[in-house]
């Protein structure tokens, strides 16, 4: 079991490295939706297919094509695209970020016990997990509603507000 | 900043995306539909230059399809010319037959028999109704029907081509006016066969209305959309149901009053708006007065001789003098304008195409529309670029 | 309410489908290569010399070569030589005939001019439009061998027209018989008269409606 | 459901031939050998089911233009797919030089991965369900999502101005009707407790009084749902009045104009399976999927049924086809979020009302008819007059 583990794991990381080290920024936008599909691997091969699937829908249908509008409308031309090479001073300090960073993670893994053995793969049915959602975690659902209402209206009135009333026959 | 200035498209390695920096709007970007593009009826192009959807600027090219028939026109006789003009309009032979037809009469003075004039209405209607049913077949073939109105148009279009070939000869090409009268005769069995084609054209037009005329989309994609003001119309010399669909009555047939018009009982459709949706019901209203028109004239339709006896064939000399004579064509005012010195042909040949005339407006309706809306206004003036180029 | 004119707009395609299978009316393409329609009488595509006689159309050819025709011609696509010496024509008398009478039909674009002009009635217009060749100069250019079709092939295609042609070739033979006649006539009669009456009746084959061609 | 219907022998013969072919495998390699033969049938049918759609829609626009079709090829223009086929096979395929030839070539190949991919979930007959997952449906549409990626793709990667508009276009229209299908299919959802399609047809099985199938396009919400399901539909796997990317009058080929070739007919074999998946999901979540509409006619098989229904939807599609004018851009997405969201939403709070009403008896069934109904059309009727808002038939006057 553990192969197929290591091979979905082995492709994320591979895919988001890619997308990181990328020259064209849309083969990097495209190789990090291939980084999320991997994630969607790993909730399948966990066996929580809900979340697999809805991973699947948010993230390679509509975050995706988010960042790909952003990069589209952005972007000035062509030449924009292709990031030039990265200074050796930035590429420094960008290092020892991360090795800050990943300090500090391995040192709170190792400090927690570790199951030896893995715990058996509960199986969630989709209709437990409704249950559970409109259950004990009502309150989180209904709180995350609301986040997304606000933003989406405030996406519409960004939208609406920013472009003057077209002069001409109204459409 | 106009088209020929902007430097052709150079095939460098960089952004062939042409973008035409504008401070106001930020990149623009330049679109060329045409010449060879599937929806300009033939060859013609504009240069679109788009904020995002919307045209900013809509600059026309043609002169594609140039063959210099005025030129032409002076040095070939009078009779030579006639086969020429068929090929002006090639969807109305017919009228431009006419038109030029009645323009050498009235150089010459010649008198044309009645059956003549009759004759000359009933083709006439039946072009214009040829011609208004291609347009709403083109119109909704360009707004994206796949083809199913522009199939029973040109099913209807058929049976008047029929019509066309087994009086002239040719179905398009009739060359079938001569200065005087018509070259052959309509049999009573042709002219029984128009009669039937007059009488079934209303149930085909139902049908034809009934799939378009109420039909929600095309009436979003239509209603509102290239609308043209009466004032910019008139002063831009526009004719046609492109004039009478901005609510200007005006035309040549009660105007001028010419053949045996005003025989007939006939009234002409005007629109409110001026927009695409008025242009194509102006044309379908004018296509039953026409069916109206083509019955009374086939009920009364004298005998007697279709040429007058005395014209001359070979050897035509008109008169010395200068004519500008014109008829309602399906398009608009089609005129001709001859100087004779008495020779054998012309001085100078010039023809007035309405189709060019009503395209100069083609800017200032597609402003602040998208590109799929050019291609619907386009469709509304209704050009046929034999016309425009000559 | 929205949709009701989409719905009506399906109704009639629905209605067509329906009707191609049963109404001929709705099911209007003939299948070309198997099936024709029949072209009516009028139709004209490309012309052709009449000649009298379908077995010596080259001596029977009714063109005079009197190059009105290669003159009023829109495209300019009739070429022809004159030749020098003379053959008797239907009535007898001794005319030119074109030793050259080429028609480009890459270029002719059947207008029927040609037809028109022509004083006697030499050249008609033939209904062939399959003429699909493989090379585009000699195979278009019709030289008079080809082009020459005898007048019972004239009645096969426009027979009204054909008879027309006829009565009016016929009414101009007896016309100029019967003063040759009257001429003769008049020269034997008067024996003793001096001299011979005016010269030859007027040309033949001109007809009342066609005046005589002014001097080309 | 009367037993012998159920284990006829025509009803079981797809599952008696696989057994017999993988009958002798050992566990493990036998659920591997099944899952083949499911690829397999699945590419075979749906692949076959796409060349002669092809000709069905050539032949039924023809017979709707009052001409009879392609019937050069073959006897009746059958070998007319064929034909096309080696057409496009024998094509150069075109790459401009200026486009980014990774992507060019990855887009033809995403777009068609992620329709096949749909077709794992839809129950095709009685046990014949590829896999039989517990959230099937939400499967469908995180598969059939990612056709945007790849339209997106096609569109940048040919470094063409028209594709550039194109795949905005195609974007802007892909995204704004993936809403409403959703939400067409959440009181499905609602109502049948489940998201595993099987579950959802099993739900729909039996008749009410005997004659009306318990299918859920016949509940007034079900049939609202099912409308804005099909015209979603339309939209997602851009057909007619959507046809916009590809909209030939404007923007010559839409994101396909620097393809030709193989991977010009791989798109058009993508359009026409995400048009069968659509449909055969349809087919599961409104139409019963394999129940027969009358107790009488069990005996014909499940598969037949459903095949029955979905051809009858492809029909619907290509007459559409052949009517209807193209929409703009701005009216297609106004059309989807001034109408089809908000009645689709409305749409919610009826089947919550259906569901709720259902132990109401007597005069109070006909009440609950009622309201549903008005909960149905009306704000339907609303939406749409604010729509069209100034557009409608006009009277002329005459000189």
């Amino acid at each position: 079991m553990n192969a197929v583990l290591a091979l979905i794991a082995l492709a994320t990381v591979a895919a988001a490295a890619a997308a990181m080290a990328g020259r064209n920024l849309l083969h990097c936008v495209l190789m990090l939706a291939v980084s999320w599909a991997g994630v969607a691997a790993f909730f399948l091969w966990a066996g929580a297919e809900f979340v697999a699937f809805a991973q699947l829908l948010i993230y390679l249908g509509a975050i995706s094509m988010a960042v790909l509008f952003a990069v589209l409308l952005t972007g000035r031309s062509r030449e924009d695209l292709a990031a030039d090479r990265v200074p050796a001073r930035r590429a420094l300090y960008a290092v020892l970020a991360a090795a800050a960073v990943g300090a500090v993670l391995l040192a709170a893994v190792a400090a927690t016990p570790l199951a030896v053995v893995p715990a058996p793969v509960p199986s969630v049915s989709v209709r437990q997990l409704g249950l559970l959602l409109m259950g004990p975690h009502c309150a989180a659902l209904l709180a995350v509603g609301v986040l997304l209402t606000v933003a989406l209206i405030g996406a519409v009135v960004l939208a609406a507000g920013e472009r003057p009333e077209k002069p001409g026959p109204a459409p | 900043m106009s088209v020929s200035e902007i430097a052709p498209l150079t095939p460098s390695a960089g952004p062939t995306v042409r973008s035409v920096r504008d401070e106001l709007h930020g990149d623009l970007l330049e679109v060329s539909m045409g010449p060879h593009h599937p929806s300009t009826h033939g060859v013609f192009r504009m240069v679109a230059t788009l904020d995002g959807e919307t045209v900013t600027r809509l600059k026309p090219v043609f002169g594609y399809l140039h063959r210099n028939h005025e030129k032409i026109g002076e040095n070939t006789s009078y009779l030579s010319s006639m086969p020429y003009t068929d090929r002006l309009d090639y969807l109305c032979s017919m009228t431009n037959n006419w038109a030029y037809a009645l323009a050498v009469e009235r150089l010459s003075g010649q008198a044309v028999p009645e059956r003549a004039e009759y004759l000359r209405v009933i083709l006439a209607e039946l072009t214009r109704l040829l011609n208004h049913t291609c347009l709403a077949g083109f119109l909704l073939q360009d707004s994206g029907a796949s083809g199913t109105p522009l199939m029973y148009a040109f099913r209807e279009r058929e049976k008047i081509l029929d019509l066309f070939e087994s009086l002239s000869g040719s179905r398009m090409m009739c060359n079938f006016q001569r200065f005087g009268g018509c070259r052959t005769d309509a049999t009573p069995a042709w002219l029984g066969a128009a009669a039937s084609l007059a009488d079934g054209y209303g149930r085909f037009l139902d049908e034809f209305e009934a799939l378009l005329t109420g039909n929600e989309i095309l009436m979003a994609r239509t209603q509102g959309v290239g609308r043209l003001p009466a004032a910019l119309a008139v002063s831009a010399g526009v004719t046609g149901p492109v004039l009478r669909a901005s609510g200007v009555d005006y035309d040549l047939r009660k105007v001028d009053g010419y053949g045996v018009y005003p025989r007939f009982a006939f009234r002409v459709p005007l629109g409110a708006h001026g927009d695409v949706y008025d242009r194509y019901m102006v044309r379908v209203l004018e296509m039953r007065e026409s069916i109206r028109i083509l019955q009374e004239a086939l009920r009364g339709i004298p005998g007697g001789p279709v040429m007058d006896p005395k014209a001359k064939i070979r050897g035509f000399r008109a008169k010395p003098g200068e004519v500008y004579s014109r008829i309602e064509g399906p398009k608009g005012e089609i005129g001709f304008y001859l100087i004779s010195e008495g020779g054998p042909n012309p001085y100078r040949y010039r023809v007035r195409p309405p189709s060019l005339i009503n395209l100069t407006i083609l800017e200032d309706l597609c402003l602040g529309h998208t590109i799929a809306d050019t291609v619907v206004i386009l469709g509304s003036i209704d050009i046929v670029l034999g016309e425009v180029d000559r | 309410m929205l949709g009701t004119g989409l719905l009506q707009g399906l109704r009639v395609t629905a209605r067509n489908l329906v009707g191609s299978f049963h109404d001929p009316k709705r099911f209007v393409t003939t299948q070309y290569p198997e099936e024709r329609t029949k072209l009516p009488e009028a139709y004209r595509n490309f012309p052709f010399l009449v000649s009298e006689s379908a077995e010596d159309p080259m001596g029977t050819l009714r063109c005079v070569a009197c190059q009105i025709c290669e003159k009023e011609c829109p495209p300019q696509c009739i070429y022809i030589e004159k030749s020098r010496d003379k053959k008797p024509d239907a009535n007898g008398k001794m005319q030119i005939f074109p030793a050259v009478f080429d028609i480009d039909t890459s270029v002719c674009m059947s207008c029927q001019i040609c037809v028109e002009v022509c004083p006697f009635d030499a050249i008609e217009m033939d209904q062939v439009f399959e003429l699909a060749t493989t090379n585009r100069f000699e195979g278009l250019l019709l030289d008079k061998h080809a082009l020459a079709k005898p007048n019972s092939y004239f009645h096969g295609i426009h027979p009204t027209e054909a008879a027309a042609v006829d009565g009016r070739l016929a009414a101009a033979r007896k016309a100029s018989e019967e003063k040759a006649r009257a001429a003769a006539a008049a020269k034997a009669a008067p024996k003793p008269a001096p001299a011979a009456p005016a010269a030859a009746p007027a040309a033949p084959g001109a007809e009342a409606p066609k005046p005589s061609p002014p001097a080309p | 459901m009367s037993a012998p219907a159920q284990d006829s022998a025509l009803e079981r013969a797809p599952v008696l031939v696989r057994d017999w072919l993988t009958g002798f495998l050992p566990g493990q390699a036998r659920w591997a050998a099944n899952s083949l033969l499911d690829i397999i049938a699945i590419l075979a049918v749906f692949g076959l089911l796409f060349a002669f759609l092809t000709l069905a829609e050539r032949k039924i626009l023809g017979r709707v233009q009052n001409r009879p079709g392609p019937n050069r090829t073959g006897w009746f223009g059958l070998l007319q797919p064929f034909a096309d086929g080696i057409k496009m096979l024998t094509k150069e395929d075109i790459v401009p030089r200026a486009a980014d030839p990774v992507l060019h070539f990855l887009a033809p190949v995403a777009l068609l991965a992620f329709s096949i991919l749909t077709f794992a979930v839809i129950p095709y007959g009685r046990d014949l369900v590829p896999v039989d997952l517990d959230a099937a449906v939400l499967y469908f549409f995180a598969a059939s999502s990612g056709a945007e990626l790849a339209v997106f793709m096609a569109g940048w990667a040919s470094h063409n101005k028209y594709s550039l508009l194109a795949s905005m276009r195609a974007l802007a229209q892909l995204i704004s009707y993936e809403l409403p299908l959703l939400l067409s299919f959440v009181p499905v959802a609602l109502a049948t407790g489940t998201l595993s399609a099987s579950g959802i047809v099993a739900a729909q099985s039996g008749w009410k009084w005997d004659l009306v199938p318990r299918w859920l396009v016949f509940t007034p919400w079900g049939a609202v749902a099912f409308a804005v399901f099909m015209v979603s539909a339309l939209a997602e796997s851009n057909r007619s009045p959507f046809d916009l990317p590809e909209a030939e009058s404007e923007l010559i080929a839409g994101h396909l104009t620097e393809y030709s070739g193989f991977k010009y007919a791989l798109f058009f074999m993508a359009e026409y399976f995400g048009m069968c998946a659509l449909s055969g999901m349809a087919v599961t979540l409104f139409l019963g999927g394999w129940q027969a509409p009358v107790a009488a006619l069990e005996f014909i098989p499940s598969y037949a049924w459903f095949a029955a229904k979905l051809l009858a939807l492809l029909l619907g599609f290509i007459w559409v086809r052949a009517t209807l004018p193209r929409l703009r851009v701005d009216q297609l997405t106004r059309l989807a979020w001034k109408f089809l969201v908000p009645v689709a939403l409305v749409n919610l709070g009826t089947a919550a009302f259906w569901s709720l009403s259902a132990p109401w008896e007597g005069p109070l069934q006909l009440l609950r008819w009622a309201v549903a109904l008005a909960l149905a059309a009306v704000p339907a009727l609303l939406l749409g007059r604010g729509l069209s808002g100034d557009l409608g038939p006009r009277t002329y006057r005459y000189a």
